[in-house]
């Protein structure tokens, strides 16, 4: 498992070839990779800042995959996600499930990033033409996470 | 009872602190309690003043953690922990 | 959309890249490869070789990616399958679909490679110790692609 | 009536065709019909011989593509059509 949090960006090619550096029998990656829109809320997003808990996170992060990994036949995992500034089109996080077939790997994906979402002490703060602002945390996410319960 | 608070985001900002030590050995005695639990801290802090008890106890759903752990508002609070309150995450 | 079947290996980070590119609106992009396994049903595969329908491969994974699109809500979308003599650890597909929410990538991503698995004319054909063998469709498969009907 | 008939994978090789001109004619005319579906071809082909019968029409579930177009057994082919024939399918 690599979980990291980190201002750098990040390369998914790399990650990927990585996670199979070791292991001959994965047959499925699924990838998700999380971008900064140019649009929220109607609002036109210039930059956002994104803040977090730094002893927290990787902590957290590295439970939800464990969780995963009790819930699902997984070979590995990987997380990525970036704090600090960031600009539209730039990578926030990136999650990699590797296993040996790809319903694991999609329904661990999903997992991952509906907790992440609304576990992961991340925030974020937009830049739009009206000031800044603290992003609202979104029911539909809460929506997405109680789905696994 | 001396323990560490962290705010983070919304809190952070709003509060204009971002850690502080707090001694709780006066108001717990006051209290007449032995164990302080994250709702009575949040209370305790909540009677600062007008943003303190709007961002602790409003309808932001304020979520804490103790020693790195997310805990939920019945968790007890020992000495030298280290509390961490921030609101909805956001991240992802 | 970008649809491509061919001998090359492909990158993953250059297909996203590319489509991104010309959007700024995109907030998910779930990937899909697949890999050749070392191992089949109890076989250690020491090559595999996929051959297809060439007017018709093109053609039906577009009418998928088709689909797809007007299920969900998505931005783009690129699917590439390779052809020809490959080993194990290589890559054999990618999926990449592009939205503003990760909800629809997730389901539309998993949706192509259903279908894609039961309806893309190509075949694999091992070899392992005992000999060449052509792989037997998967009841799995068939079970996998029901779910969306 | 000329067709042209392609064969893929496992049929192409226990066939040891990947690609025939037919001519239907006469077996239409001996038939007496006018059109003919995939599943009658199926059954012309069938008559070849032990390996035809058994790709074509016994338990392996082949199916149909009629100029690049999925079909099942009841699409009709017509002068020039290009009929390919192919076992479940193995990508991905």
């Amino acid at each position: 498992m690599k979980i990291a949090v980190q201002t750098d960006d990040f390369d998914v090619s790399s990650e990927l070839k990585a996670l199979q550096a070791t292991r001959k029998d994965i047959g499925a990656l699924v990838s998700f990779v999380g971008l900064v829109r140019d649009l929220n809320l109607g609002a036109e997003v210039s930059q956002l800042t994104l803040e977090h808990y730094p002893e927290l996170t990787e902590k957290e992060l590295a439970n939800i995959v464990t969780a995963a990994q009790a819930r699902w036949d997984l070979i590995d995992a990987t997380v990525i996600h970036r704090v600090g500034t960031l600009n539209p089109t730039d990578q926030i996080v990136l999650v990699v499930i590797a296993s040996a077939h790809r319903g694991d790997a999609f329904a661990a994906c999903e997992f991952v990033m509906d907790y992440l979402k609304t576990e992961a002490p991340f925030w974020k703060k937009e830049v739009t033409a009206d000031g800044e602002r603290w992003v609202d945390a979104k029911d539909s996410d809460d929506a997405a996470k109680e789905r696994w319960s | 009872m001396k323990i560490t608070v962290l705010y983070f985001a919304r809190l952070k900002e709003t509060l204009k602190y971002s850690t502080e030590e707090i001694d709780l050995t006066e108001f717990m005695a006051n209290e007449g309690i032995k164990v302080i639990s994250v709702l009575k801290l949040k209370a305790f802090l909540a009677k600062r003043g007008d943003q303190w008890g709007k961002m602790l106890m409003g309808k932001l759903k304020v979520r804490a953690a103790i020693n790195h752990e997310l805990v939920d508002d019945h968790a007890e609070i020992h000495n030298g922990d280290e509390v961490g309150f921030f609101p909805p995450v956001t991240g992802g």
